[in-house]
């Protein structure tokens, strides 16, 4: 554990390092790439839903917040858990159900957590994130400590209940919270204009009377700025912020669902906009980096995953006491 | 008989009501265009188009309430809870409006609306989306509560459901959804709401059990001089065909998927002691999982529910010694 | 029942002619009044909401629909049941707990309820009624009939997460709905400010994109003008729209708040625009009453609720077989 | 010792672990600036301010899950619904958020945290303000739910509650409000969240009973010879101190106010039965509410709740019989 830790906070400290973030982000995509495989090998029970395309949202968050930060994210949360810090291992562990997992293997790909990371069990209830982000905004706030809360969700969740309540919530205490809606155009299956009664998830900060911005959540350096700015105005005592980051779903909502919903060449029509070709052609341009660095990062990070991969398989199921513990609170 | 899925016995049952009846409509996340989640409503938007088969937002207490208005403007509203959990974004539409209504009304305004959500552990959807929470809808009067067991009762009960007048929740073991079998389609004679099934007669035991646990049950219980009902109603449920298995018997065994604390077995074995003590010949109890939240995980999962074997060796044991046996989680000194 | 039901009719249509529409909030006022008297004599039980102050609200609204258009009302609906053309024995009945109210004495002063009128019972759940409404107009869209439904709610319950999807699906469906707020400046023992992130609850309407209008709630003509425009824009297929109406509520939240809570004055400064004083100046001032006929009016109301009141003491109490009464449908 | 009212021995309750823990808070619907809907927050705003002292919006959904997420950080909030029933559009951050985010961590994160909410018939709210509803809490594990029944408990099970590292449901009998008596106050050895009490001693019958209807028991019973226990605590519930009356007795019945279909008794009823089958005497049962809405209405409404005389003659026919007496809704001839 221990260990895990400092690995762990390793992760999360380098990745300031733009040459980390693109390392980050191979990794995520590999990642996610892979688990579809294991799903369909029977390895992963029940379901998992991947965040392909959406790596830059995941590591600009990471980047912008301290660990003592927290994070409520969805059941969509690989990438964060990983960009956060999670080990590659413990993340995987736990969705294919084993001992490595960061919490034992009894929770699976809907549930990650990370406390050490500022990352709360992620949440496999739409919506459920954004009062208890604003809870623990309040705790900070409460004691004057400098902290802030951060909620990750969808564009389909804009339209739950908890997130009007939440909102006007924060506002209406000043709460250091940052709502950061995930907007990639899709509810499961309903793409966002059959579901929702704006085109723009940020308009609806204005029945908060809460500032918001929209921002393209394919650029990471975008992401940064306009988290910065949210979590800036947070620890100053500025009140909640509402940030829209138009992103896409490269996969479909879950396992394997292959998205045969989606107007022909919308997929297409995003690639050009990928967030790791985006930063790596920052990169190359701008020297830091050149093609073949970058090939040689991704193809060590495809064997990262690999190897976690082979570790993983080999990693042993909880056994029944598992299912005892950590019920009630001692 | 055609052969089909659990799945679309319920699509096929919405169906044939939606043909008979123009107040019927089907609305929730994904039931149109996507024709269901689970595809528990395919072919519905194509054939009864996109004013009575409708997709929603991610909005429970909109729709649910929704459904509730609709019922009372003379609709019959078929709404669709995904997982049974998110009823907790919109119980109060269900137990404090819906159930209400009618008696709010001086039993002028009627709410014969349908909500269907699906239920239970089996498919590693993890402990927030693998409980049955029978207990939400209980102690409120007012409120039926089904839950079918095969490909024929998902039908059976679902058009029954539709046809009450009254509202109605009908809980899906999502475990059964893949199930194939032979499925009888009928205009009338469905499913009594309220009446149990006698699945299997036998005179050495009652069995009581609902849902994905009533196969499991048979199984179990195959060779055995058991009785096996399926409660199928829980709200009415039918104390009458109990009492008179009981009678006959003298001992009873509840077979349940909710956990041993706060499941709906108690309230049958509680009224029947408390009714037919006399009659019982050994201490009645219930086989159901621990009192855990539901592990991820295949092995871990299929240990929490009451697996036929478990539940042949527990009654074996309870047949032979007329006590009741202990449960795997303390032969295992796990608690 | 029938005869009740003519008389009610009766009580429907005539409140197109604005003596009429002065008397009923004569009525109401007067109703409101002793209801507080009767609850300090014990003769009303658990609590009561009045709405002393908001007549016009009551009779606007009942002016402008059809029987057969649907009214989601809150606990706070004396006055909207009896402006419907609820008889005040019926109401006071049910207040009162006696067999003559209008369900027959089990529900009590939250729960009136009138399907001849269109009232369905009327909500003790804050926000409940609005989706409910919407969905009374999803049956009538769906059937292709030309009724409307409306939804009157609080400014406390613009708060509740049954507001925010409600609006969402309503605009999403364009359903034949109008959300009538009544911001009558308190949640219970709270000013808006305190809960509330906005200043104008109407301001929300653009996170659904849905038309809406501020009104005077204390000028009966600005109402039924309002009301007429947004029923108009839902029976031809215009979709839903967001009416705030501003009103004051004269007396405490609920039985015996004395509303110490307010602040010095706030009640003084709104008399003058009390809607009953506005209509009797109206009616006056364009010679259609002389202010003679205006006081007979009144001690006819007055006179007919002290009637209504003797009637109803001497009403019945339900029976144990009440109890058991309408709760399975039949 | 201080005469005070129950829901003053609440409002010391918060008070004085306010004053001894700076992480505990307050919030909910006018819990601040009006000090509570009835009166439980006295002096709380005035002594601890605002920031930990917070009237919210009408918004029970996120203030609950305020409450969640600041129990997670840190502090130890105790919020307040003000009626049961209004959990309804909150309950998935109570038994889906709340009671598994300890499981949901590995065990690292608690939710040290207390949700209050008033219960019951008697003060002629109607029927969608009148009700238990304790059914909802049930079926899951990690969360536990306290139910005081008079003074001395609401203020000893409010201050344990706080210091519990876990969530705490606690429901307070609201028609026990306005009651005035003695209270000790303590800054430890308080009831314990678990443990029942033994109100009265006795050997011929076991009777078990929670909130409001503990003390109508008390009345009942008074010069009978029957063990009267306050659950206190329904989850998890004091399995052992019931099984030692009920072996000493052989005797068993419940009294409760929520309604025959669905009530908390039965668990209890049946646990016992499968228990102590041996030991019985007579059958068990349960005195309740008929299975009806509550009644608006001073007459209708005491009807509903058992009230002493009723219990009284209930168990009086019991002991005299050992059969199971007939309730009076059966006797009316009313259903
Ligand atoms: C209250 C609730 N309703 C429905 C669901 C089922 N569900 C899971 S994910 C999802 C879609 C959410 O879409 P969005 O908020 O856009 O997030 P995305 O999946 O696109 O990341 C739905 C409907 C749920 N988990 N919780
Ligand atoms: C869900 C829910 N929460 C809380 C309450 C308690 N309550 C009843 S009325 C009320 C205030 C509502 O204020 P507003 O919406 O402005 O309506 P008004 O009473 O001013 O007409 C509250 C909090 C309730 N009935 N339902
Ligand atoms: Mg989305
Ligand atoms: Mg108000």
């Amino acid at each position: 554990m221990t260990t895990r830790n400092a690995v762990q906070s390793k992760r999360r400290s380098g990745l300031r390092d733009p040459v980390e973030q693109l390392r980050r982000m191979f990794e995520i995509r590999y990642f996610e790439e892979e688990i579809v495989g294991l799903f369909s090998e029977g390895l992963v029970h029940g379901t998992t839903h991947t965040c392909q395309g959406q790596e830059a949202l995941n590591v600009g968050l990471a980047v912008t917040l301290n660990s003592d930060d927290f994070v409520a994210c969805t059941y969509r949360s690989h990438g964060f858990a990983l960009a956060l810090g999670l080990t590659p291992e413990a993340a995987l562990g736990e969705i294919m159900g084993r001992t490595t997992g960061c919490i034992g293997g009894v929770g699976g790909s809907m549930h990650l957590s990370a406390p050490e990371l500022g990352l709360l069990p992620t949440f496999a209830i739409v919506g459920a994130g954004l009062p208890i982000a604003a809870g623990a905004a309040l705790a900070f706030q409460t004691r004057g400590e400098k902290r802030v809360a951060v909620a990750v969700f969808g564009d389909g969740a804009a339209n739950i209940g908890a997130f009007h309540e939440a909102l006007n919530l924060a506002s209406v205490w000043k709460l250091p919270v940052i709502f950061l809606c995930d907007n990639n155009l899709y509810g499961e299956y309903s793409r966002i204009e059959t579901t929702t009664s704006v085109v723009d998830i940020a308009q609806r900060a204005s029945s908060y009377s809460m500032p918001s911005e929209i921002i393209d959540g394919m650029k990471v350096d975008e992401v940064i700025a306009s988290l910065n700015r949210a979590i800036d105005r947070a620890r100053s005592g500025g009140g909640p912020t509402l940030i829209e980051a138009k992103t896409y779903r490269y996969a479909g909502h879950s396992r394997a669902d292959l998205a045969t919903y989606r107007p022909e060449g919308e997929l297409e029509s995003w690639l050009p906009r990928d967030p790791i070709l985006v930063r790596q052609n920052e990169l190359v341009a701008s020297g830091v980096l050149t093609l073949t660095q970058v090939e040689k990062i991704s193809e060590e990070e495809r064997a990262g995953i690999a190897r976690v991969i082979e570790f993983t398989r080999n990693a042993p199921f909880p056994q029944p006491d598992a299912i005892f513990k950590n019920i009630w609170t001692g | 008989m055609a052969q089909v899925r659990f799945r679309q016995a319920i699509a096929l049952a919405l169906a044939d009501e939606m043909r008979k009846d123009p107040a019927v409509m089907v609305f929730g996340e994904d039931v149109a265009h996507a024709e269901g989640p689970f595809k528990t409503s395919e072919g519905l938007l194509a054939e009864f188009g996109p004013l009575r088969v409708r997709d929603t937002p991610i909005s429970e207490m909109a729709f649910t309430g929704a459904g509730v208005g609709a019922a009372t403007a003379g609709m019959k509203p078929v709404i669709e809870i995904m997982f049974m959990e998110f009823m907790g974004v919109a119980l109060d539409m269900v137990v404090t409006e819906a159930a209400k209504f009618h008696y709010l009304s001086g039993g002028q305004f009627k709410v014969p609306m349908v909500i269907r959500a699906s239920v239970g552990a089996g498919g590693g959807f993890g402990l927030q989306h693998s409980q049955t929470l029978e207990n939400w809808l209980v102690a409120t009067p007012g409120l039926k509560v089904v839950v079918p067991s095969d490909i024929q009762s998902a039908y059976e009960l679902t058009r029954a459901a539709i046809r009450d007048p009254g509202p109605v929740v009908v809980l899906e073991p999502r475990a059964l959804y893949g199930d194939r079998g032979a499925l009888e389609q009928k205009e009338d004679g469905f499913l009594e709401i309220g009446k149990a099934r006698i699945m299997r007669g036998g005179s050495a035991l009652t069995v009581v059990s609902m849902g994905q646990l009533v196969g499991k049950s048979l199984e179990a219980l195959a060779g055995m001089d058991a009785e096996v009902i399926d409660l199928s109603t829980l709200v009415p449920w039918d104390q009458e065909c109990v009492s008179q298995s009981l009678k006959k018997t003298g001992k009873l065994v509840i077979v349940q998927e909710a956990p041993i604390s706060g499941g709906w077995g108690h309230e049958i074995l509680s009224l029947m002691v408390s009714k037919h003590f006399a009659d019982l010949k050994a201490p009645p109890f219930i086989i159901s999982p621990p009192n855990t939240p539901v592990p991820y995980g295949k092995e871990l999962e299929e240990l929490y529910i009451p697996q036929p074997a478990y539940i042949k060796e527990q009654i074996a044991h309870y047949l032979l010694t007329s006590q009741v046996p202990t449960p795997w989680w303390i032969q295992r000194g796990l608690i």
